[in-house]
């Protein structure tokens, strides 16, 4: 119980430390492809004390439901944090709910920031929900394949069992089942996260907009809150990613040095998977909104391929 | 010694006259003049008395004659009296065309025989060589050839009262089976037919007659208000 | 005129009732050395008879006080040339003779005599259809006459060749030559190919009067121009007669030439019956044909029932035979009532919502409309599902599959019309006058009918099944 | 003792509900009184009728009694085990809840409609049902399930007057009869190889029966019992019937009415015949996938609230047809443990849709009730004057999209585990059917959260969207009651569900011969597993309390912002146009436009705008909008058929012109060819 809660506690600092700073790091490797400064990488941090040093406006015509979502995109983004492993196979909250949950979870806080952005009452907000919702929605039965194909290897639905399984063969990402699901599942990760070429995260313009256009009417801590648990739900599917398919260095026991070796290869895949996302961005212009179920279907079809994939070799 | 009636002859003779009513029974179907064929259909029923008589006295079946005189009395006499009152009264006395044009008519009536023949073979049974057997073999075919062809008439013509001769020829097809095949039925049914056989032509009389003052025509063909 | 009615009809439904204990304690009765013979078939047939004829006499009494007030008999008057109260002694004096007529059938001993009856029951009911007059009801007298005129002919042709058939191995000409109980005990050596054209003969025969596709034709059009409790009876009990002259003769011809041959005639006519029965129900312009429709698919079921044949097939005829003869009536009942209140039998005319101006013959229209298309839980569902069961006992899956679908097909046609005229926003009609008499009809024989979808008396069951008997093994 | 009592509670229940009937019908002239009695009665009944239920789940050993019946064809023989004690459950809830809520709910029709008749139909549907999950005879099962139909299709049709509730009500019926049809047949063949009626003779069948009659029965209880699940593509009646229903009403329809179908399903496919052949559970698991999608995606199209959730009552049959198609599979394939999770998986689903689907009708009804329209298009607001309401239907919405850590998670989790497993347990190349089945449980589940974003936004979020919603009221407080028992319900069922587990080990034990409650939990009731060790758990407890938690700092955090930096209300941007009024607020329509396009294909969407300009081509004066979207199953199958049989129906009524020569040539030409053919040797 004891070190349940310990480990639970020291993950929750990792997530909320490590969060924005990968973002920020994002940003800055963006810039630096592109020939510019960039703000940094301590950057999201700055912005998160900002907004909560910041008195905050609620419009006239929001009820409860527009207070409530902020807290639920945190909640349920840190909450998802603690279900899987990071630097140690064991997750504290994977008994209490594997990948199925995560999902699940997330989709919960979607949820209601899709009802906040309803809420204001202003297109814009009608707009980004109407949006987020479809995109999410048409991407969930790649992700489910993906992960499945995962899942189905380990037979477990389990994040820690499937890193120890996944640490027990570690040479198995060569499989072509698993790079599939690996391609699928990075499609994704574009989706969810809302990143070039399915949206742009840097963007106030209505007719491109997705994620922004929800959060248009949000200020000052609750912007903090949300814009935090976006940059943690961008690191739990990063993990996600980077543990389940290259379970390098994932420390089983609790010595300090097994620990410090994952943390170190932990940020390191981290850091790889953003040069990746950062590739991508950059060499790619944002998709139409109606393009973008072509690229949501090729990853369909990249995880069902995975799936057969997987007892043809 | 009395006299003994040789069943054979009067098997020759009943064959005879059978072939005889079946003629007029084709006759009746050429005909275009209402009243006479009711006196054909007179006619006709009174051969069919004379057949009943005939069986009576060469099987000494004595109830027959009773059918007989029933039949002379009623059908020979009584019905076509009446049908000629009934023809003054709605003073229509021309059959107009047939559905069917007289000479295909009569054709169809010649198949509709030999149907009755081919029906009529069914029952023959040659191990069985009484009288009785070849008799009905030859009558049951006539019968059932009279019953198809008073049937015939029924489709063919337009004008009811004729409709009512066809039904009347199609009885005396059903009396010839009876008489012949079984020297008549129980007497109790038989006296019961013909009561029937009167009250059904009255009331079609009556029928007739209405529709004869309703409609001042008696084609029934153009009674075409009631339908899908 | 109405109270003599009234009384000889309850007189003989009590008689009946008798007869049927009578029946059940000590088997067949016979009276007249043979001339009338009762089992438990006539018996059935003779109950259900009275049965209908008291409540239609009922139903009637109600009925004609609302047209002679509404002054539909004087209309009939300048046709007929005759006064209204001369009409309805014309309905009271040919009711009785009806009745008779249907008891004889039930009762004669000889098949000679219930020849005669059912074509008594003709003669009388010609009349009944022509009751007001009309060129229609002309036109339509004029087809069930001729039509019943050569269906009975083909009977009687039936019948003769019957008494041939059998004369081989009885040699009688007495009066019990053509006695059922004689029939029946030897009828193993009867003459096959006689009795095999007999049984043709005698089903077209007693067909046509049962209405029974391809002779059916004059049904919707008699049924829907005599007076309704005529046409009720002419529905219900007339053609119980029908039915059980065919009944007989299926007996005798399965003794003689096997069940197998008349049962594929009976099966093929009644599905036929059935199937053409529907797209008249599907497509209708007017309820009074719809209603005649139905009771031509009801005795497609009853004769395709007894070609299913085996104990189950007969326990499915005779059951549907005693629910038809219970539920029909009221069908008739509320569409009498609907014309006479709208003064039209057809459905464009009236508007629709009938149930807001008249209450309760709406719900009872509902209510038998459920009942007569089989649907539980009335009990026109347990002779149905007895049928469908018989049809699966011979291996007839196909037909069974066939046999469902019509009544589908019939129910929804019903519903659809019946709803359309009984729902509906209120058309602002006023509020139906219906005397005591109509109204205690309706109710009472509706609360039969729920009463009987639940409860069967004992005494009945055991006479069904004591026909049953007489059918299959006697 | 026991079964004693349980028979007895049956009774009882079932007396409620007939008295309650009756009475309410007796007096039907004085409405508050009828009402009283209609709404009391069927809370008794369903009161008694849920502890009886109780006892039939926990017995292992179903209790079967009969009771003579007035026709001596059959007897009413009632056989009470766990599945029926299931499914009486699964009704006593939503009635309890309903029967509270009509109180309130009918008040408002006192003096307009026949309250008597409604009680009478409303007690009478309840009985039919209560003795259709009893029922242990073909007869009796079937007269019962007509009955449902039939009561059913009276309270569809209640407001008669209107075209479009009658054309729904025949439908509906029609349908019904023909499943009734299906079932008649099925039971008919079933009946004719044993000989009798009873269910318990039919157990050795599956011996009994060759391969086709197996197939035919199979295809024949299929159909029937589709039809009446709603299960696409028999589905049209379904969204048009159960809208114009009265709320109180469709909430009984959706939750439970179409459930007897699976019921049917359960107790023919699992008890009666004792398995089905696996093409036939592949059958029903792709039928599933197909309604579940299908459903959801037509859901999302629609902007009248309660034909929405008419579809959703489609999608969540499906999902139940996943689970109940993999039990069917597995018990072929020899796994009774799968097969048994699988089971439960299903049966929980349906209690749980049982549930959040009255919920939300109740909910739709109360908006109708105090709005008097079922088009959101015309709502918007109404959290502020209906809040309760308002939360309600929050949770349900919350529950039927599967959200943790609600029932519907729980059920789909199951699923969704089933599934997984089917990928292991099943040899050969269909099982790729299972993570693929999964997969479009997620699309499932994830189209269905954004339809009720749309649903809960649109309706009760924003600004209302026109005068009916601006003056709207909140319900009266027996109605919040109904409700709120339900949204109770909910949660205690995905929060506690380990301790709700244990209710079916008696059914898959007498089904499949297993008990898995045992193997479903883990540390100390904590954790939901699935079953097999390692496979994968999940604690909605701990998740909802892990939310609570982890919510504290987030709320410090703000708190202290507030308190230091202030907050205030402000107008929303509008792009500088003077003020945000309800004209540029987002629609229903309008929100599902993108899926719209992306499901082209399917929808084959029309649409027409009309601008109308005043000066300049720029700035319309008024722009008239309409769009829709082609109901492919009516346009392409019903209608073709319903148009052919009436086409052949026409040219049939030509034999009925009225020409007497007619009628006697075919009796004429029948003669003859009778004749011929009896004279043939």
């Amino acid at each position: 119980m004891t070190e349940v809660l310990i480990n639970s506690a020291l993950q929750l600092v990792l997530l909320l430390l490590v969060a924005p700073l990968l973002s920020g790091t994002i940003k800055t490797l963006k810039a630096r492809l592109q020939m510019r400064r960039g703000p940094g990488i301590l950057q999201s941090y700055r912005d998160i004390l900002k907004l909560l040093r910041k008195g905050m406006v609620i419009p006239e015509t929001a009820s409860w439901i527009f207070s409530a979502a902020p807290y639920m995109v945190f909640g349920t983004a840190t909450l998802v944090g603690l279900m899987i492993p990071m630097t140690t196979t064991h997750a504290p909250f994977s008994l209490f709910g594997g990948v199925l949950a995560v999902v699940y979870l997330l989709a919960l806080g979607r949820f209601f920031l899709a009802l906040g952005g309803l809420d204001t009452g202003s297109s814009f907000g009608g707009l980004g929900s109407s949006r987020e919702m479809t995109i999410s929605a048409i991407a969930e039965p790649a992700m489910m394949l993906a992960i499945f194909t995962v899942a189905l290897g380990a037979n477990s639905t389990n994040l820690s069992e499937m890193a120890k399984v996944a640490v027990g063969q570690s040479w198995r990402f060569l499989a072509p089942s698993q790079m599939l699901a690996f391609a699928a599942l990075f499609i994704v990760l574009i989706a969810e996260t809302g990143r070039i070429p399915v949206d742009n995260p840097a963007t106030h313009l209505e007719l491109t907009m997705i994620h922004e256009a929800m959060i248009l009417e949000y200020s000052g801590p609750y912007l903090a809150l949300i814009e935090w648990g976006a940059s943690i739900k961008q690191l739990v599917l990063m993990t996600l990613l980077v543990n389940t398919f290259f379970p390098f260095g994932l420390s089983s026991d609790w010595t300090l040095q097994t620990i410090g070796v994952g943390l170190a290869f932990y940020l390191a895949k981290l850091l790889t998977l953003a040069c990746m996302i950062v590739l991508v961005e950059t060499t790619n212009a944002k998709l139409r909104l109606f393009r973008v179920p072509e690229l949501l279907m090729v990853a369909f079809i990249l995880g069902a391929l995975a799936l057969i994939s997987t007892f043809l070799f | 010694m009395p006299f003994v009636p040789n069943p054979e002859l009067g098997n020759r003779i009943i064959t005879l006259m059978a072939a005889l009513v079946l003629v007029l029974q084709i006759a009746a179907v050429g005909q275009r003049g209402i009243v006479s064929s009711i006196r054909i259909f007179a006619v006709q029923s009174f051969l069919l008395g004379a057949i009943a008589a005939v069986i009576a006295y060469f099987n000494q079946a004595s109830h027959i004659y009773i059918a007989a005189l029933l039949t002379v009395f009623l059908k020979a006499g009584l019905l076509p009296r009446l049908l000629e009152r009934l023809v003054e009264k709605v003073g229509i006395r021309r059959e107009i065309e047939p559905l069917i044009n007289v000479p295909l008519s009569i054709l169809i009536s010649g198949g509709l025989t030999l149907l009755g023949y081919v029906v009529a073979e069914s029952f023959y049974h040659p191990e069985e060589t009484s009288a009785r057997a070849a008799l009905g073999h030859n009558t049951l075919a006539v019968a059932i050839a009279l019953f198809l062809i008073g049937f015939f008439v029924m489709v063919n013509r337009r004008k009811a009262l004729t409709q009512v001769l066809g039904l009347l020829s199609l009885e005396n097809g059903l009396f010839l089976a009876a008489i012949s095949l079984t020297y008549g039925m129980p007497l109790v049914v038989e006296i019961g037919i013909f009561f029937d056989v009167l009250v059904a032509v009255l009331v079609l009389g009556i029928l007739v007659f209405r529709i004869g003052e309703t409609f001042d025509s008696m084609d029934v063909s153009k009674l075409r208000k009631l339908r899908e | 005129m109405e109270v003599v009615n009234l009384a000889a009809f309850a007189i003989l439904l009590s008689l009946a009732v008798v007869l049927v204990a009578q029946v059940l304690r000590s088997g067949p009765v016979s009276l007249w050395d043979g001339f009338f013979y009762a089992d438990a078939l006539s018996a059935l047939v003779v109950l259900l008879s009275a049965f209908v004829s008291l409540v239609c006499s009922i139903y009637a009494v109600g009925y004609f006080r609302h047209e002679e007030s509404s002054g539909v008999l004087q209309e009939a008057k300048e046709v007929g040339g005759r006064s209204a109260s001369d009409k309805l002694r014309e309905y009271y004096a040919l009711m009785p003779f009806l009745v008779f007529a249907m008891t004889l059938v039930a009762l004669a001993n000889n098949l000679g005599i219930l020849w005669v009856a059912v074509e008594g029951t003709t003669l009388a009911s010609v009349f009944l259809v022509m009751f007001y007059g009309r060129e229609t009801s002309l036109e339509a007298a004029w087809k069930y006459a001729i039509i019943g005129g050569v269906g009975l002919s083909m009977a009687l042709f039936g019948t003769i060749l019957t008494y041939y058939s059998a004369y081989g191995a009885l040699g009688t000409d007495t009066l019990a030559g053509l006695n059922w109980s004689v029939l029946a005990r030897n009828a193993a050596q009867f003459d096959k190919p006689t009795m095999r054209l007999a049984f043709i003969l005698i089903l077209l025969g007693y067909g046509t009067k049962a209405g029974i596709a391809p002779m059916h034709t004059w049904k919707p059009d008699a049924y829907s121009e005599a007076p309704i409790p005529g046409a009720a009876i002419l529905a219900t009990g007339v053609l119980n007669c029908a039915l059980y002259g065919l009944v007989r003769f299926y007996i005798l011809s399965s003794k003689c030439l096997g069940p197998q041959f008349g049962s594929q005639l009976l099966i093929l006519f009644g599905l036929l019956s059935m199937g053409v029965a529907v797209p008249f129900i599907l497509v209708q312009k007017n309820f009074r044909r719809l209603l005649a429709y139905s009771s031509i698919d009801h005795s497609g079921i009853m004769v395709l029932a007894l070609g299913f044949g085996g104990p189950l097939g007969i326990l499915g005829m005779l059951l549907h035979m005693t629910f038809h003869s219970v539920t029909k009536p009221l069908l008739f009942f509320c569409a009498g009532n609907v014309q006479q209140h709208l003064n039209t039998d057809l459905f464009q005319k009236a508007k629709g919502g009938l149930i807001h101006s008249m209450p309760l013959t709406g719900a009872a229209f509902l209510m038998v409309t459920l009942a007569v298309t089989g649907s539980p839980p009335f009990s026109f569902f347990q002779s149905e599902f007895t049928v469908l069961r018989a049809g699966f006992a011979r291996d007839h899956f196909v037909l069974a599959i066939f046999f469902v679908s019509f009544l589908v097909l019939i129910f929804s046609g019903f519903l659809v019309h019946i709803t359309g005229l009984v729902l509906g926003e209120d058309p602002g009609l006023p509020a139906a006058d219906m005397c005591r008499w109509k109204r205690y009809s309706v109710a009472g024989l509706s609360l039969v009918i729920v009463v009987m979808g639940f409860w069967i008396p004992a005494p009945l069951f055991r006479l069904i099944q004591g026909a049953v008997g007489i059918v299959v093994g006697g | 003792m026991n079964m004693l009592s349980l028979s007895t509670g049956f009774a009882l229940s079932v007396a409620a509900y007939a008295a309650g009937a009756f009475a309410s019908l007796a007096c039907w002239r004085r409405p508050a009184l009828a009402r009283r009695i209609c709404c009391s009665a069927a809370l008794a009944g369903a009161v008694l009728g849920g502890l009886t239920s109780v006892l039939g789940i926990l017995r292992d050993t179903p209790v079967a009694w009969s009771v003579p019946s007035g026709i001596p064809l059959f007897a009413y023989s009632f056989s009470y085990d766990a599945l029926a004690g299931f499914f009486n459950l699964a009704l006593a809830i939503p009635v309890a809840a309903v029967s509270i809520y009509s109180f309130g709910y009918l008040k408002e029709l006192e003096g307009k409609r026949n309250i008597g008749l409604f009680g009478f139909l409303f007690n009478l549907l309840l009985l039919s049902l209560t003795v259709v999950f009893t029922a242990a005879n073909a007869f009796l099962f079937l007269i019962a399930w007509e009955v449902t139909a039939l009561t059913a299709y009276g309270l569809v049709t209640f407001y008669h007057e209107d075209r479009e509730t009658r054309r729904a009500g025949l439908l509906y019926v029609i349908m019904a009869h023909i499943d009734a049809g299906c079932l008649l047949l099925g039971f008919a063949l079933l009946i004719n190889s044993t000989g009798s009626a009873e269910f318990a003779s039919f157990r050795p069948l599956a011996a009994v029966l060759n391969g086709g009659q197996q197939t035919a029965a199979f295809v024949l209880f299929f159909l029937g019992f589709a039809i009446k699940a709603g299960v696409i593509p028999f589905h049209i009646w379904l969204p048009a019937a159960h809208p114009v229903a009265p709320s109180n009403v469709s909430a009984l329809l959706s939750g439970i009415v179409i459930k007897t179908g699976i019921y049917g399903m359960a107790r023919i496919f699992l008890d009666v015949l004792g398995g089905v052949p696996s093409w036939a559970g592949l059958l029903v698991l792709i039928v599933g996938v197909v309604s579940a999608v299908l459903g959801v995606l037509y859901a999302l199209m629609e902007h009248d609230l309660k034909r929405l959730l008419a579809y959703h009552s489609i999608e969540n049959i499906g999902i139940i047809l996943m689970g109940l198609g993999a039990a069917l599979i597995f018990r072929v394939a020899g796994h009774p443990m799968l097969a048994a999770v699988a089971l439960v998986a299903a049966m929980f689903h349906t209690l749980n849709h049982a549930i959040f689907k009255s919920l939300l009708f109740l909910g739709a009804g109360s908006v109708l009730h105090s709005t008097g329209t079922r088009n959101m298009e015309e709502m918007g607001g109404l959290i502020r004057p209906m809040p309760v309401t308002a939360f309600c239907f929050l949770i349900g919405a919350i529950a039927i999209s599967g959200l943790p850590p609600l029932n519907g998670f729980v059920s789909e989790w199951l699923t969704y585990q089933t599934l997984l497993a089917g990928f292991g347990a099943i040899s050969g190349l269909r099982r790729i059917l299972f993570p693929l089945a999964g997969s479009m449980l997620a699309l499932t589940g994830a189209l269905a959260a954004a339809c009720f974003v749309k649903a809960f936004g649109i309706t009760f979020l924003a600004l209302p969207r026109g005068a009916k919603s601006r003056n709207a009221h909140e319900a009266p407080r027996t109605m919040l009651i109904g409700m709120g028992w339900l949204t109770l319900a909910c949660a205690a069922l995905g929060l506690g569900v380990t301790w709700f587990l244990p209710a079916f080990d008696a059914m898959t034990e007498q089904l499949l011969g297993q008990r898995v409650s045992t193997h479903l939990v883990t540390a100390h009731g904590l954790v939901l597993s699935a079953g097999m060790p390692t496979s994968g758990t999940v604690s909605p407890l701990v998740i909802a309390v892990g939310l609570l938690v982890l919510m504290v700092p987030a709320a410090l955090l703000v708190v202290l912002g507030v308190r230091r930096f202030g907050r205030k209300r402000g107008p929303v941007w509008d792009c500088g146009l003077p003020g945000l009024s309800e004209e540029n607020e987002y629609t229903a329509t309008a929100f599902s436009k993108a899926l719209r396009m992306i499901f082209s294909v399917l929808y084959k969407p029309r649409r027409e705008i009309q601008a109308v300009f005043d000066v300049s081509p720029y700035f319309p004066k008024e722009i008239h909008f309409e769009s829709e979207i082609e109901p492919t199953f009516e346009k392409r199958l019903y209608a073709p058929l319903q148009e052919f049989i009436f086409r052949v129906s026409s040219r049939m009524r030509t034999i009925q012109a009225g020409s007497i020569h007619a009628y006697l040539a075919y009796i004429f030409v029948t003669l003859v060819l009778l004749l011929l053919f009896g004279v043939r040797k």
